[in-house]
C-alpha cells in the first residue's frame, strides 16, 4: 500500500494522468467519441492486467474476458436483484471473479508456456457456454439490457455523461500505477524470475506456485473491475460481450504494443481499441483492415510498437523511467516454450 | 583434407575469429585448445556451416565450401558434435542415433553403425529405450560422441567432448578415438585442457582471442612454459 | 561437530534403474564433503532428492536437525541449503545485478539492497562488480560460474550443493575457480561433485563414492583415490 | 437383447461418432504437424478450414463441376495458398526467438481478414451452404440407415488418416519432424533440411485442414460460424494428444466425437459438454504433456 | 414538379443499426435492402411533410457495445429521429437498453423478443410478433391438424428457440399435444444424427424444429434420412435462402411466416416489392426482407400523423399509430408497451426453383392480442 501511494506520486505517472483527464475533458461535449474513450479506458484496464499475466509472469490466458464477464454479471446481478450498491457489489464481484481465476489458473502449473494458452483458450470456450446455459442467472444470450450506471452513495443520483467517463480514466490510471507498483516490488521480480526460469527460481527460494497464484488473483481484479465497469458503462451484458474474441483483442492490445513494458499495453489498447468503433461506416474493410494493421506491426516491429519505441524511448529521460525495456528470449527452440 | 584461410567471424560488431589459419590433413587428429571464448566452438561451427564467414574460406577436399548449410556439409563428410551435445532430449536414445544416421541411404547400414556404437560404448545399449534427455550429464556425452559417428564422416569434430565425463571414460574416448584414426577417420578436437588432446593429437593449435597463438605437436608445445600453464592438465 | 545434514538410506529407482540405492550420507557442519563416481552413477539424482527436485521412493533427509524430506526446492533453499546446476542456470536474458538482486529476495528484508556492504565485498572477491550491467547471458564461462555461485551466498545459505563447479572451465580458469572455493569454506559448508580429481584432492576433508547408485566407499581423499574399486571403475589406472 | 429402438439409437450414435471423430481427427492432425514442427499455434486453422468448404462450394455451385472434381480442385488449391503464405508471412518467423507468440497474432490478424472477407461475401449471400451428396442412396446398418454419402465421408477421411499417420510413423520425415521440433540445430547437424521440413509441414497440416473442411462440407450443410468452433475444437484435441502426434489427434478426436454423438442421450447435452471439456482439463493435469506426446 | 417542391425541406434522419458484418451479416444485409427500397420509393412518393426521409445505415458488427456506440452516435451526432434496424435479438436488446434510457424511439423491425416490449417499455415498438407467440401459434395450427397430436421439438440453446418451446409448452396442454420428445442441442452442434434417431424412436406424429442456421438444414436432412416424412416437419420460420437450402426432398414441409411472395393476400405494391428485390438480390424475400421494407412506411405514417419530426411527438403517433402493411394488407397497431398485434402463417412448401425462389400453399392463418397470453410469465 505504501509503495502503492509512493507510486502514485511519480511525476511521470501524472502527466498520463493528466493527459487521460485532457482527453477526457476535450471529447467530453460529443458522447460518442466520449463513449469511445470511456471503452478504451476500460480497455487499458484490462490490457494492463492481461500484461500483468502475459508480459510479466509470462502466462498467457485467453480465459480473461470470460472472467471479466463473471464479474460483470454478478455485479450486475447483486445490483439489479438485489438493489445493492455498486461500490459493494463491484468489489465482491471483483473478488469473486478473481478467486475463479485463480482456479482457472490451476493447469498452468502443470502445463508450459503456450500451452497453457491454448487450454486456456479452451477454458473460455467453457465459460461463454456457460454464460448462454445458466438463463436464471445471467438471461442466456439473450443479454442483460438497461443495467443502471454506478450510484452515487448516499445521495441517491446515478454516475453518468463525463462523471463517469473520469470515473473510468482515474480507473485506468490507477491499474497502470497498480501494475507500476507491482513490477518493482519483489513480487513482480518473482514473475519475471519465473517467467524466466521456473526450476531456477524455486532453487533459489522463490514459491512458484503461490506465486502463480497470487498473479493469478491480481490479474483477474484487473478482469473483474473492468467487467464491473465494462457492464455498467455500456448497460448492457450479453455472453458476446466476453467471449473468446474480446479475450484475443485484449490479449491482441498487449502483443501488439509490447509485452513486459507498461507503456506498450497502454498503446496497444490506444490503436486497437477505438479501431472497431471509427471504422463503423467501413463494415466491408473494417475487418480487414484490423487484421492487416496487427500483422503489419508484428511483421515490421516484432517487440510490438513500444518495443520498438523502447530503445528510442531510453533517451528521453521521463519514457526512460516509464520503460521497463522489452526483453527478447534467447533464440532456441527449447525457450519458444511448448509442453 | 580441410583447411581454414584467413577465417572472420563476427557476431555483430564483436569479431569471435580474426583470421585464422588452421589446416587438417587425411587421416590425422587435430586438437584445437584454448581457453573460454577463444573461438573455438566459432571455428568448428564455421566449419560445419552453422556460422557464416565474414571473410575467409572455408576449403574441404580442396573445394572451396560457400553459403553450403550443415545439412548439406554432413553429406559432404562432415560431422560436428557440438558443445552442449544436441541431443533430442525426448526422444529414445535409440531414436537419437537414427536421427544420427539420417543422412544414410540404407537402412542396414544404419543398423551396423548403431551396433558399432553400442559396442563403443555398452551403456547406451542398455539404455537404447531411455529418453535421452533423462541420461546422466556423461551418458548424453556418450550419446553425442556416437551420434556424430553415425552418419559415417569423413571428418569428426568434437566440440569438447570431454566435457563432464568420468576420468576413466575420458581415457577410454581417447583410445576410441585413436582406434578411429586407424580406420582412416579424420578428427578435429577442440578442447579447454590438454588431458585428452595432450595424448592422442598429431598436432595441436592453440586459439586465444580469436587468433592462432601457437600450432605445433603436443610434446613441442607442452614444452613450452606458458602452454603448460594454462593448458596441461591437472 | 554437529551434523549440518543427513541422508537415511536414500531410494530412488527409474524405472529398472537404480538412480540411489540405500544411499546414506552425513555431512558435519564446517567440512567439505566430496562426491564422485562414475557418470550415471546418481550425484547428480542424490543432490536433487536433497533439494527436493526429486521425489524419493524411500529414505529420510534431515538438515540442521529439521526433516526436509519431500520439501519442495523453495523451502529447502529457504531453510539455508542451496545448490547450482550441472549445467549452468542464470536468468539468461535479465542483467547480473537483476540475477543477484532476484537471488536476494527470499531474504525478505525489505533494507536489503546489493550495495550492502557485505554483498559489495562479495561481488569484489568474485570479480563480479564491474559487470553488474551485463547480460547474464553474455558472459563467459567462469563468469557465470562466478554469478552462480554469487547468487546462492547472496541467499546466506549454511550449506552449497556444487554439482561439478570447474566442469568445462580452462586449467586456469579451474586453479582460480578452487582458489574461490578454498575461500568460500569460511563462509559456508561445501558439498562438491566433481570428476577433476584435484579439485576433490585439494577441497574436500571427506570422499563418498557413488558407483551404479550404491555408496562404496567413504573416507578421506588420500584413501579413497587409492581404493582399488574407485580406480579400476572409477580413475582408470592412467590416474592412479 | 435391445429394442429395436435402442439399437437405432445405438448405431446411430457410433456412425455420427465416427463421422464427426474422422473429420475432428483430419483437422486436429492438420494444427498438430503444423505446430509440432514449426511451434506455429495456427489461430487460422478454423478459418482455412471454411476456406475450403467454401471454395469447394463455389466450384460446385458457380462452376456447376461434378462435386469429386471440386473436391480435388479444392485440395490442389491450398497448395498455391500453403506456399504463399509461407513465403509471405511464416518464412520471416522461423527465426524469431518466441516465435509461438509472433505467429499466433499473425494467424490472429490472418483469422480477422479472412472472417471479415467471408462475413461480406459468402455471409451476404446466404445463412448456410451445402454441397450435392457425393454418392447418393443409403446402407441399412440394423435398423439404422446410413447415406451413402456419410459412408464416403467416413472411408475417405480414414483414409487420408491412415496415410498421415504412416507417413509420420514409418518414414524418415516423421522422426525428422519431431528432431526439427526438440531442437532445431541440432537437427540440422545431424542432415536435416530444417527449412524443407518447415515448409513441408505446413503444406501438410493445411492440406489436412482442407480436406477436413471439405468432407465436413460433404456430410453437414455449414455456416461461417463453424470456423471457430473447429479452430477451438482442433486446438483441444492437439493438447490433449500432444502436438505433432498424429496418433494423439486422432485417438482424441474420436473421444471427442463420440462424447459429441452422444451427449443428447445424456440428461442434459449443455452439462455433458461442460463435463467432457472439463475432462479434458484433468487430462492435462495428469499428463502436461498430452497423452501420446513422446 | 410536386415531388420537388416536396423535398425542398430539411430532410428527417432514421438511424438504423444492423449487421452487416459479423455471424449475422446475412439478416443485416437482407434488411438493409428492404429498407434502401423502401426509401427510395419514398422518396420518389414525395418524402414525408414534403421533407424527404433518410435513412442512415451504421454497420453494429453484430456485437451489442458497437451497437450501443452507434446508437449514441445517431443520437448525438446525426440528431435522428429514431434507429431501427438490428435483426439479432440480443443486439436489438442492447440498444433497447439505449434507447429507453435516452428517450430514443426505436423500432425493431426483426426481432422476436418479448423482452423489447416488456411491461414499462416507453419508445420501444416491435414489428415482429414475438417468438413465445410463435409457439402459441404452432400449437393451434397442429391441434387443427391433427387432433391429440404428439409432438417432438428439437431446438438449440438460444434465447429465440426457448421462448418459442415455452410458448408451446404453455398452450400445448390446452390443445392436449402430447410432446414426446423435447431436444435441446447446445451451441456449435454439428451433427443431429443420434437426435434424429431418438426422434423416431418416439414415434411422434410432428416435429417442431427451432434450430438455426446451417444446423437447422442439417437437422432437416437427417430427419428426412431417418424416415421422418417432409410433412411431419414444421420449422418455426422460412426464409427462402433456407427453404431452398432444404432442397426438393423436403418438399412438403411445412413453415411459420409472416409474409410470403406466394400468399394472395400480396398487394399490387408487394408484388412491385417482390419483384424488385428479386431483380437486385437474385432471391425473392421472405417475412424479414419484408418486415424491414414496411419499417420506414410505419416511421413515415407516424410522421405524418404527429405532424412534425419531433422524438416525442413521433413515439405518441407510434403507439396511437393504425395501418396496414403496405406489401400485404395485415393490419399493423402496437399495445401500450409496443408490441405488435400478433399473428402468423403456417405454410407448406410446394416447390423449390433454387436458387431464386420456391412455392407455397397457405395451410393456416391466426390473429390474436399480446395479452392473450402470459408472455412475460414465460420468459423472465
Ligand atoms: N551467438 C553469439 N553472439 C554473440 N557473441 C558470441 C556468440 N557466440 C559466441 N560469442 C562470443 O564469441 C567468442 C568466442 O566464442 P566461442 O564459443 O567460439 O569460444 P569457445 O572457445 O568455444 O569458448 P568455450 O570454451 O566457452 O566454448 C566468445 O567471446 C563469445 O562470447
Ligand atoms: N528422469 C529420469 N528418468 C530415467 N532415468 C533417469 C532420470 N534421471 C536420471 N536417470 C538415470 O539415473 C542415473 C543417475 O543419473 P545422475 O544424473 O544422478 O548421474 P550422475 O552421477 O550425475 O552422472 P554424471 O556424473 O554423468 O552427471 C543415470 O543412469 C540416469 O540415466
Ligand atoms: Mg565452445
Ligand atoms: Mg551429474
Amino acid at each position: 500500500m505504501r509503495r502503492l501511494l509512493h507510486t502514485a506520486f511519480k511525476p511521470q505517472l501524472f502527466l498520463l494522468l493528466a493527459a487521460g483527464l485532457l482527453l477526457t475533458i476535450v471529447v467530453r461535449e460529443n458522447r460518442f467519441f466520449a463513449f469511445v474513450a470511456g471503452i478504451t479506458m476500460i480497455s487499458i484496464m484490462w490490457a494492463a492486467g492481461m500484461n500483468l499475466l502475459t508480459g510479466y509472469a509470462g502466462l498467457v490466458s485467453l480465459a480473461f474476458a470470460g472472467i471479466a464477464g463473471i464479474s460483470a454479471y454478478t455485479t450486475v446481478g447483486l445490483v439489479m436483484r438485489l438493489g445493492w450498491s455498486f461500490w459493494l457489489a463491484m468489489p465482491v464481484a471483483a473478488l469473486g471473479a478473481a478467486a475463479v481465476g485463480v482456479l482457472l489458473g490451476l493447469p498452468s502449473l502443470r502445463l508450459k508456456g503456450f500451452y497453457f494458452a491454448l487450454s486456456s483458450l479452451v477454458i473460455q470456450t467453457v465459460l461463454s457456454l456457460g454464460f448462454v446455459y445458466f438463463v436464471n442467472l445471467t438471461n442466456g444470450d439473450t443479454g442483460i439490457s438497461q443495467i443502471p450506471p454506478p450510484d452515487i452513495p448516499f445521495t441517491g443520483a446515478v454516475l453518468r455523461g463525463t462523471s463517469f467517463d473520469l470515473l473510468l480514466t482515474f480507473a485506468a490510471w490507477f491499474s497502470l500505477v497498480a501494475v507500476w507498483a507491482i513490477v518493482h516490488s519483489p513480487f513482480g521480480r518473482r514473475l519475471i524470475a519465473i517467467r524466466e526460469d521456473e526450476v531456477l527460481a524455486e532453487a533459489i527460494g522463490i514459491d512458484v506456485v503461490r506465486n502463480k497464484m497470487l498473479v493469478f488473483f491480481v490479474g483477474s481484479l484487473f478482469a473483474g473491475v473492468g467487467g464491473a465497469l465494462y457492464a455498467t458503462y455500456v448497460g448492457f451484458a450479453s455472453p458476446r460481450s466476453f467471449d473468446l474474441l474480446s479475450s484475443l483483442s485484449i490479449w491482441l492490445m498487449v502483443a501488439f504494443g509490447g509485452r513486459g513494458t507498461l507503456m506498450g499495453p497502454v498503446v496497444g489498447a490506444l490503436i486497437l481499441a477505438p479501431v472497431p468503433f471509427l471504422l463503423q461506416q467501413y463494415d466491408t474493410l473494417k475487418d480487414v483492415i484490423y487484421g492487416a494493421l496487427i500483422i503489419a506491426v508484428i511483421v515490421l516491429l516484432p517487440g510490438g510498437i513500444y518495443g520498438a519505441l523502447v530503445s528510442f524511448a531510453r533517451s528521453l529521460p521521463l519514457l526512460r523511467r516509464l520503460s521497463t525495456p522489452y526483453k527478447k528470449s534467447v533464440p532456441h527452440d527449447r525457450s519458444v516454450h511448448g509442453a | 583434407m580441410l583447411e581454414t584461410e584467413a577465417l572472420v567471424i563476427k557476431y555483430g560488431p564483436f569479431l569471435a575469429l580474426d583470421g585464422v589459419d588452421v589446416s587438417i590433413g587425411e587421416g590425422e587428429i587435430i586438437g584445437v585448445i584454448g581457453a573460454n571464448g577463444a573461438g573455438k566452438s566459432s571455428l568448428v561451427r564455421a566449419i560445419a556451416g552453422l556460422v557464416p564467414a565474414a571473410s575467409g574460406r572455408v576449403v574441404f577436399k580442396g573445394r572451396a565450401l560457400g553459403g553450403e548449410p550443415p545439412h548439406q556439409r554432413i553429406r559432404m563428410g562432415i560431422a560436428l558434435v557440438p558443445e552442449g551435445r544436441g541431443l533430442f532430449t525426448r526422444m529414445s536414445v535409440e531414436e537419437n542415433l537414427m536421427m544420427g544416421g539420417y543422412p544414410l541411404p540404407s537402412r542396414n547400414r544404419m543398423a551396423g553403425n548403431m551396433l558399432r556404437c553400442f559396442d563403443l560404448f555398452p551403456v547406451l545399449r542398455e539404455r537404447r529405450h531411455q529418453l535421452a534427455g533423462t541420461l546422466s550429464g556423461g551418458q548424453q556425452q556418450m550419446l553425442a560422441i556416437s551420434m556424430g559417428l553415425m552418419s559415417e564422416p569423413e571428418l569428426l569434430i568434437l566440440d569438447e567432448p570431454s566435457l563432464g565425463l568420468a576420468p576413466i571414460v575420458i581415457g577410454e574416448i581417447g583410445e576410441q578415438l585413436k582406434q578411429l584414426k586407424s580406420s582412416g577417420m579424420t578428427i578435429l578436437l577442440a578442447e579447454q585442457n590438454a588431458t585428452l588432446t595432450g595424448n592422442i593429437t598429431d598436432r595441436i593449435y592453440v586459439l586465444q582471442t580469436g587468433r592462432v597463438r601457437y600450432h605445433d605437436k603436443p610434446d613441442v608445445l607442452f614444452r613450452m612454459p606458458e602452454v603448460a600453464e594454462s593448458f596441461l592438465s591437472i | 561437530m554437529t551434523d549440518l545434514f543427513t541422508a537415511r538410506n536414500l531410494c530412488k529407482r527409474f524405472g529398472g534403474v537404480h538412480a540411489l540405492r540405500n544411499v546414506d550420507v552425513t555431512q558435519r557442519a564446517g567440512e567439505t564433503l566430496g562426491m564422485i563416481g562414475p557418470n550415471g552413477s546418481g550425484k547428480t539424482s542424490f543432490v536433487n532428492a536433497v533439494t527436493g527436485e526429486l521425489a524419493l521412493d524411500s529414505g529420510r533427509i534431515d538438515f540442521e536437525g529439521a526433516e526436509i524430506t519431500g520439501a519442495r526446492p523453495h523451502k529447502v533453499a529457504d531453510a539455508g541449503l542451496a545448490r547450482t546446476f550441472q549445467a549452468v542456470r542464470l536468468f539468461g536474458k535479465l542483467s547480473v545485478r537483476d540475477n543477484l538482486e532476484t537471488a536476494m529476495l527470499v531474504l525478505e528484508d525489505p533494507a536489503h539492497t546489493l550495495e550492502a556492504a557485505e554483498r559489495l565485498e562479495l561481488l569484489q572477491w568474485l570479480k563480479l562488480d564491474n559487470r553488474l550491467q551485463a547480460e547474464a547471458g553474455s558472459l563467459t564461462l567462469f563468469e557465470q560460474r562466478r554469478l552462480e555461485l554469487a547468487m546462492r551466498l547472496m541467499m546466506r545459505p549454511r550449506l552449497i550443493m556444487l554439482d561439478e563447479p570447474v566442469g568445462g572451465l580452462a586449467p586456469g580458469e579451474i586453479r582460480a575457480m578452487m582458489q574461490i572455493l578454498q575461500e568460500l569454506k569460511a563462509r559456508c559448508s561445501i558439498f562438491v561433485i566433481e570428476h577433476t580429481m584435484r579439485v576433490i584432492r585439494e577441497l574436500a576433508d571427506r570422499v563418498v563414492v557413488l558407483i551404479i547408485g550404491e555408496k562404496i566407499a567413504d573416507g578421506p581423499p588420500a584413501e579413497i583415490l587409492k581404493d582399488k574399486r574407485v580406480v579400476e571403475q572409477y580413475l582408470g589406472t592412467a590416474h592412479a | 437383447m435391445m429394442s429395436s429402438a435402442a439399437l437405432l439409437v445405438a448405431i446411430s450414435v457410433i456412425t455420427t461418432g465416427l463421422v464427426l471423430g474422422v473429420i475432428f481427427s483430419l483437422v486436429a492432425a492438420g494444427v498438430t504437424i503444423v505446430y509440432g514442427s514449426i511451434w506455429l499455434p495456427n489461430a487460422s486453422n478454423g478459418q482455412f478450414f471454411l476456406t475450403a468448404a467454401l471454395i469447394c462450394w463455389s466450384f460446385a455451385t458457380w462452376l456447376a463441376m461434378p462435386i469429386w472434381a471440386a473436391a480435388l480442385l479444392t485440395l490442389l488449391v491450398s497448395l498455391p495458398i500453403s506456399y504463399l503464405l509461407e513465403a509471405t508471412l511464416i518464412r520471416r518467423f522461423y527465426d524469431v526467438p518466441d516465435r509461438n507468440i509472433a505467429y499466433f497474432v499473425v494467424t490472429l490478424g490472418v483469422t480477422q481478414i479472412l472472417s471479415g472477407i467471408f462475413s461480406v461475401t459468402y455471409g451476404r449471400w446466404s445463412d448456410q451452404f451445402n454441397l450435392p451428396p457425393v454418392v447418393s442412396g443409403i446402407t441399412f446398418i440394423g435398423p439404422f440407415p446410413m447415406t451413402n454419402n456419410r459412408i464416403f465421408v467416413l472411408a475417405a477421411a480414414s483414409v487420408l488418416l491412415a496415410l498421415l499417420f504412416v507417413m509420420l510413423r514409418f518414414h524418415p520425415y516423421g522422426r525428422a519432424l519431431r528432431a526439427v521440433f526438440q531442437n532445431r540445430e541440432a537437427a540440422a547437424l545431424r542432415g536435416v533440411n530444417v527449412r524443407a521440413i518447415y515448409r513441408l509441414s505446413f503444406a501438410l497440416g493445411m492440406l489436412s485442414i482442407f480436406a477436413g473442411g471439405i468432407l465436413y462440407g460433404m456430410a453437414y450443410s455449414f455456416d461461417l460460424t463453424v470456423a471457430w468452433t473447429m479452430a477451438v475444437t482442433a486446438f483441444a484435441i492437439m493438447i490433449v494428444g500432444g502436438p505433432g502426434s498424429v496418433l494423439g489427434a486422432v485417438v482424441v478426436g474420436m473421444v471427442f466425437g463420440f462424447t459429441q454423438a452422444a451427449v443428447s442421450i445424456f440428461a442434459n447435452p449443455t452439462v455433458a459438454t461442460f463435463s467432457y471439456l472439463a475432462a479434458m482439463l484433468v487430462i492435462l493435469l495428469i499428463k502436461p504433456s498430452g497423452l501420446f506426446a513422446r | 414538379a410536386m415531388p420537388a417542391r416536396a423535398q425542398s425541406g430539411q430532410p428527417i434522419t432514421v438511424g438504423v443499426i444492423t449487421e452487416l458484418s459479423g455471424p449475422y451479416s446475412f439478416f443485416g444485409t437482407a434488411c438493409r435492402q428492404g429498407v434502401e427500397f423502401a426509401e427510395k420509393k419514398i422518396a420518389a412518393e414525395g418524402g414525408v411533410l414534403g421533407r424527404p426521409l433518410n435513412f442512415k445505415i451504421v454497420d453494429d458488427q453484430t456485437n451489442p457495445a458497437q451497437a450501443v456506440a452507434a446508437a449514441r452516435s445517431l443520437d448525438v451526432q446525426d440528431n435522428v429521429l429514431a434507429v431501427t434496424g438490428p435483426t439479432s435479438s440480443d443486439i436489438a436488446l442492447a440498444v433497447y437498453g439505449y434507447a429507453e434510457q435516452n428517450k430514443v424511439p426505436f423500432v425493431v423491425p426483426v426481432a422476436a423478443f418479448a423482452q423489447l416490449t416488456k411491461p414499462g417499455t416507453h419508445y420501444t415498438f416491435r414489428v415482429e410478433p414475438d417468438a413465445v407467440g410463435w409457439g402459441y401459434a404452432a400449437a393451434k395450427f397442429i391441434a387443427a391438424q391433427k387432433p391429440g397430436a404428439k409432438l417432438a421439438l428439437m431446438y438449440n440453446d438460444i434465447a429465440l428457440a426457448r421462448a418459442i418451446v415455452a410458448g408451446i409448452k404453455y398452450q400445448a396442454p390446452k390443445e392436449n399435444i402430447s410432446i414426446v420428445s423435447d431436444i435441446l442441442f447446445p451451441q456449435g452442434s454439428n451433427d443431429a444424427t443420434v437426435q434424429a434417431a431418438q426422434v423416431v424412436a418416439a414415434k411422434p406424429d410432428y416435429v417442431y424444429l427451432a434450430t438455426v442456421g446451417a444446423f437447422d438444414v442439417t437437422a432437416t436432412n437427417q430427419l428426412l434420412d431417418l424416415g421422418i416424412k417432409p410433412e411431419q416437419i414444421i420449422h418455426n420460420v422460412g426464409t427462402t435462402s433456407t427453404l431452398l437450402g432444404y432442397g426438393a426432398r423436403s418438399i412438403g414441409s411445412i413453415y411459420g411466416s409472416f409474409f410470403d411472395a406466394n400468399l394472395d393476400n400480396v398487394t399490387a405494391e408487394g408484388h412491385q416489392f417482390v419483384d424488385e428485390y428479386t431483380q437486385a438480390v437474385g432471391r425473392i424475400p421472405s417475412y424479414v426482407e419484408n418486415f424491414c421494407y414496411n419499417t420506414p412506411y410505419i416511421v413515415k405514417a407516424a410522421i405524418e400523423k404527429a405532424g412534425s419530426a419531433d422524438r416525442e411527438k413521433f413515439r405518441d403517433a407510434m403507439s396511437a399509430l393504425n395501418m396496414v402493411e403496405p406489401t400485404s394488407g395485415v393490419p399493423i397497431s402496437f399495445d401500450k408497451n409496443g408490441a405488435r398485434k400478433e399473428y402468423m402463417y403456417y405454410m407448406q412448401l410446394t416447390g423449390v426453383a433454387p436458387p431464386k425462389s420456391y412455392t407455397a400453399k397457405k395451410l393456416f392463418y391466426i390473429e390474436w392480442a399480446p395479452e392473450t397470453l402470459p408472455v412475460y410469465d414465460l420468459v423472465k
